[in-house]
């Protein structure tokens, strides 16, 4: 049983956001190199990923997508078998067989990831059924796009949540793309969480790449949930700040409004905060860069030395 | 014994299953009204209305079943699978793999399908082949009362996604039931009639037809073998594999359409593993590949005939054919 | 072609609903004696119908589903054909391929009826897309039920109308059930027309017992539209007196609501309207439901002289 | 004679019937991104990115095609599929039946699958077969750049329904693609190899590990014969019936699972129509039927290879296989 990271202190969040691009950006610059597929980034939405997860207890359950490093490095997953999984090799969370798109981690509470856009909303409602019914401690916090939203799915999950009452937080990560697609073109208005109205559920927008804003907004979410209050839609508002995948040219993309958000930066904005509010020192960052390096670097290894899965695995983990 | 409807037969299997293991629970569109002694049996957490939205029903099997409960999902009508496709082929039938077997997924999915009703073909569609043709899935579909009971019970039993599927045109035909536990294992057809010149197989509302074929060409003194599959996946070859052998002639029959169907597979098998014995050509007998129509007189129509199997029989087995 | 009945008098409005009445009852009446499969009738709608068919121009297009024997009768289709198709004669709309679950009448400018619950919200984007680049007048009109607002494509078909701003009536019949099951227990709050907000379209709820009411809902909805204003979701709010097809007990339905809307009876709401306002007397409506009568009686009996169809056409339109 | 290859060959013949039919439009999930090319030659209006919607995408396209429009959606990949079935296989498959021939649906959805980029079985399952298994739709499937190009223009200017499959594993293969308008026509098989031992039926990415196969063979004495179905729906059984009355002996290959899938059809095809010129059982070498794994050691592992094809027809080339 892998034990979790206590996210509570300042720091701690920050060397998690910091584990994260750390590791993404690593894979992204193997992927470029070796040529290998290479699987999507978060970059630039590790706030949104920490501050949600740092506020969730061990008992509950985490649904997530094909962009899931953040989340399962925040809950304390190995960034080795991440990146072994990620190549596809024996010693990845699962077996290889999954690669980057659909990692989950029983073990870690991080069950059904699903690539198919809206999957983990499909499935968010029969987990949060279980622990309901099973009398399980927990509640269910579904990971899912600004993209994923526009699935017919979505109105159908948040709609029977909100019936049956389930506890689930339904956690969009709006990063205003949806692949190769804008998400204005995709709806009218700005925001996902207004959507709420019409399954009589909470909604609420949060800055993303404030983790402390989105750590406390998810610590009244499910302070509201745990209270048998239901489902709730939080929004996390972020951006894509690398491409769909990797490589990715981001030629579509406009160039002003990502040097905004490239300006908001949710790591250099939570290091501000700590040089301002707890004195934090340039040296203390580079200790603690230090050590996240020194991590990936392990993790990296790790994955490269782990075997192929043999070919008999090929026919294995179909029926129970 | 006792002798109930196939819709009876369904019901005691629910209640049965229910009764013997608290974290089976029943969901759908309309299952708390149209099963009231269900709910009134198992409480409302057990037995559950659903908004009208097949997506999340299946959705919420896939995710239910997961994590510890048994749900059983009624679909209603074969074609309105095509709104949950995503749960039960991208995850039901996937998941477990893609996590390298982190995950089971005990469900069960109904849903009707087949002519009888008039109600065309965005009601009648026999969909089957689609499943039998997606990996990690089985796919159940009875002919009698006692296997309808005794494969629900097993398929609820069963540790993976199980597509339970229902003709219509067979819910009110009664049959011998044992009063016993009574279960019908997944995966094994049986041979419902003995015969050397000619082997019949088939599944669903035809398995009457075929018997009836039967019979009437054993009054012109052909013999014909009956196999019902009763598991459309995982196929049970051997059993048809056998008799082929044996028959050396083999019709296949269903309401289907012919195109990649279940008679298709079965085809290829008896002509892969079964050659050198065959003494003609392998026939298939099946629905046509239009739309169900509603209209009464075309959709009787639709369905193969008795008479049709015995001139498809007669075909195989005049001498000319053999290929001896 | 046939020709569209001019609905702009109050009287033309009580007559296409006391015809959709009488054509409904004769066929769950014949249903009962014959054992044919019955169909889905909309007793208790009719003013919705009426009343938004009413408003409609001749360039319009209608897409339907399971229960529309009051849009296309409102339309002008031939009680006579329809009934054909129901009991699946040669001289039905649809050759008696149909039945009565997914009549269109192409003519009438009543397009592609779907029965499956959702299936026109699925279609009526790429009518009304159709009609905005070929040029065409008309707007599209798509009904569809409280059910259906629950099934993902109506989320999913609401967006793009909105953001594509197509022209679009939807028109949600909210008559409170979906098949068994009452809408109390699929939906939290009471109307669909609210969730409209969600896609920054209007949404408005009508009383849909009250054909001039919504009549005059209607004739606003497509102005708004005809103006360019894109997609409108209207409600009408009514009820679904008769089971969900014919035969059917109704032992799950709540006695006291049933009175209580069976006492708001859309045509004994307009001839008591009529008779106070205009005058109408007993004798207006005796002489009316006489014509209504033969001509039911005269459309039932071409049904069924109508032949069956041949078995070859089991075989024919299946490809262009 | 150009060289291309199938993506580019996929971009010319849109671009050409955009040309051609001012009707014909395209939409889709980035599809004004990834095609600048076609945003700048033909507007906003005709090429459209859509909201993340499957389900609607593919019934906007139904919808228009039934009104006028002649659409080209773009689905991404074949699992997606999942979510559009209603509008592809209930409205688009029936709904020109169920109304009596009112509607025509002259639309074309894009979808690829295959292995080759490691992305897992939720992007890669091969489902043609259930599409085949679908009334009132057409299949393509190509495997050269030239088909790729000639069947995309017959799949648009065709008034019917048209899946249009995609084996990822081909979009940068290089071919000769004609200068001329190039059509080639839905519905006939290419025979790219005579040879009278054995017939290869293939189709998609395992046609080149066929000719692979056939030139292995050629090299120890065996004439292997291979055809290239392109089209799955409607099938050209008469090229695949006339070689297996020749060569009397047929392998037929495909990446897709074996149960229920295209080569069940055309081995149940051979063995009811060609069964007296059998010398050999009718062999299936196809995908297992597990989902796609990503790893890519298992991924290479799926595929059918040219070694497996030469010993498959080894097998019944063998003497001891003849019924004779
Ligand atoms: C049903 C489905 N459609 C399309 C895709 C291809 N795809 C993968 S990610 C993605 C964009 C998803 O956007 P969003 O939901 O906003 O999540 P994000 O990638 O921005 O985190 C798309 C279109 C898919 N995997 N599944
Ligand atoms: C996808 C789908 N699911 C279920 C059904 C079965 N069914 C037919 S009508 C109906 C109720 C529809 O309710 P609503 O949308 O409110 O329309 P109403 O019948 O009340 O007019 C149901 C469940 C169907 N035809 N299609
Ligand atoms: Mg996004
Ligand atoms: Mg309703």
């Amino acid at each position: 049983m892998s034990e979790y990271p206590s996210l509570d202190r300042p720091e701690a969040l920050l060397e998690a956001m910091l584990l994260i691009r750390a590791y993404e950006l690593r894979l992204a610059e193997h992927s470029a190199r070796s040529g290998t597929p290479g699987s999507c980034t978060a970059v630039g939405q590790e706030a949104a990923a920490v501050g949600v997860v740092s506020a969730l207890e061990r008992d509950d359950l985490i649904l997530t997508n094909h962009r899931s490093a953040g989340h399962l490095l925040a809950r304390g997953a190995d960034p080795g078998r991440m990146m072994a999984e990620v190549m596809g090799r024996s010693h990845g969370y699962c077996k290889g067989k999954s690669g980057s798109l659909h990692i989950s981690v029983r073990e870690l509470g991080v069950v059904l990831t699903s690539t198919i856009v809206g999957g983990e909303l499909s499935l968010a409602t029969g987990v949060a059924l279980s622990q309901t019914m099973l009398g399980r401690p927990g509640i269910v916090a579904c990971f899912f796009g600004d993209g994923a939203a526009g699935e017919g799915i979505f109105h159908e999950s948040l709609n029977l949540a909100a019936v049956w009452k389930l506890p689930i937080l339904f956690v969009c990560e709006n990063n205003q793309w949806q692949a190769f697609v804008h998400r204005r073109e995709t709806m009218l208005g700005e925001h996902v969480a207004t959507r709420a109205a019409a399954y009589g559920m909470p909604g609420v927008t949060v800055d993303g790449n404030d983790v402390d804003a989105v750590r406390a907004a998810t610590l009244a979410a499910t302070a509201a949930i745990r209270d048998g209050g239901g489902p709730y839609l939080l929004e996390t508002s972020t951006y894509r700040l690398r491409g769909h995948g990797e490589p990715d040219d981001q030629a579509y993309v406009d160039r002003t409004e990502l040097t905004a958000w490239q300006q908001r930066d949710p790591i250099a904005l939570a290091k501000a905060r700590l040089r301002a509010e707890q004195g934090f020192t340039f040296g203390d960052f580079a200790r603690l860069d230090a050590r996240i390096a020194a991590r990936i670097d392990a993790a990296f290894a790790f994955a490269q030395a782990s075997p192929w899965p043999d070919a008999s695995e090929l026919l294995t983990d179909v029926y129970a | 014994m006792s002798v109930i409807t196939v819709n009876e037969a369904i019901a005691q299997a629910l209640a049965e299953e229910m009764r013997r293991d608290a974290r089976v629970l029943m969901f759908g569109e309309g299952v708390a009204t149209k099963r009231p002694e269900l709910l009134a049996e198992f409480g409302e957490a057990r037995v559950r209305n659903t908004p009208l939205a097949e997506a999340i029903i299946a959705g919420t099997a896939v995710g239910a079943a997961a994590t510890g409960l048994r749900p059983v999902v009624d679909l209603l009508f074969a074609p309105f699978l095509c709104y949950a496709m995503d749960a039960l082929v991208n995850s039901a039938g996937k998941l477990r793999y893609l996590s390298g077997g982190q995950f089971d997924f005990p469900l069960v999915a109904i849903a009707m399908s087949g002519s009888g009703w008039g109600v065309g073909a965005q009601h009648n569609h026999n969909v089957e082949a689609w499943f039998a043709h997606s990996p990690g899935l089985k796919v159940v579909m009875p002919s009698s009362a006692a296997d309808f009971k005794g494969l629900l019970k097993s398929a609820i039993r069963d540790d993976n996604p199980v597509l339970f599927f229902v003709d219509i045109g067979l819910l009110y035909h009664s049959g011998e039931v044992p009063d016993d536990e009574a279960l019908v294992p997944i995966g094994e057809a049986a041979v419902l009639r003995r015969g050397q010149d000619a082997t019949l197989v088939s599944y669903a509302k035809t398995v009457p037809v075929c018997l009836q074929a039967a019979e009437a060409l054993a009054a012109s003194g052909i013999s014909a073998e009956v196999i019902d599959l009763r598991t459309i996946k995982p196929l049970d070859a051997a059993t048809v594999l056998a008799s082929a052998r044996r028959t050396g002639r083999v019709v296949v029959v269903h309401e289907a359409s012919a195109s990649c169907g279940v008679g298709a597979e079965l085809a290829a098998l008896v002509a892969e593993h079964a050659f050198d014995s065959l003494k003609a050509p392998v026939q298939r007998l099946t629905g046509p590949d239009v739309p169900a129509p509603a209209s009464f007189a075309l959709e009787q129509a639709y369905v193969p005939r008795p008479e049709e199997v015995v001139a498809a029989v007669r075909r195989v087995a005049n001498p000319q054919c053999s290929a001896a």
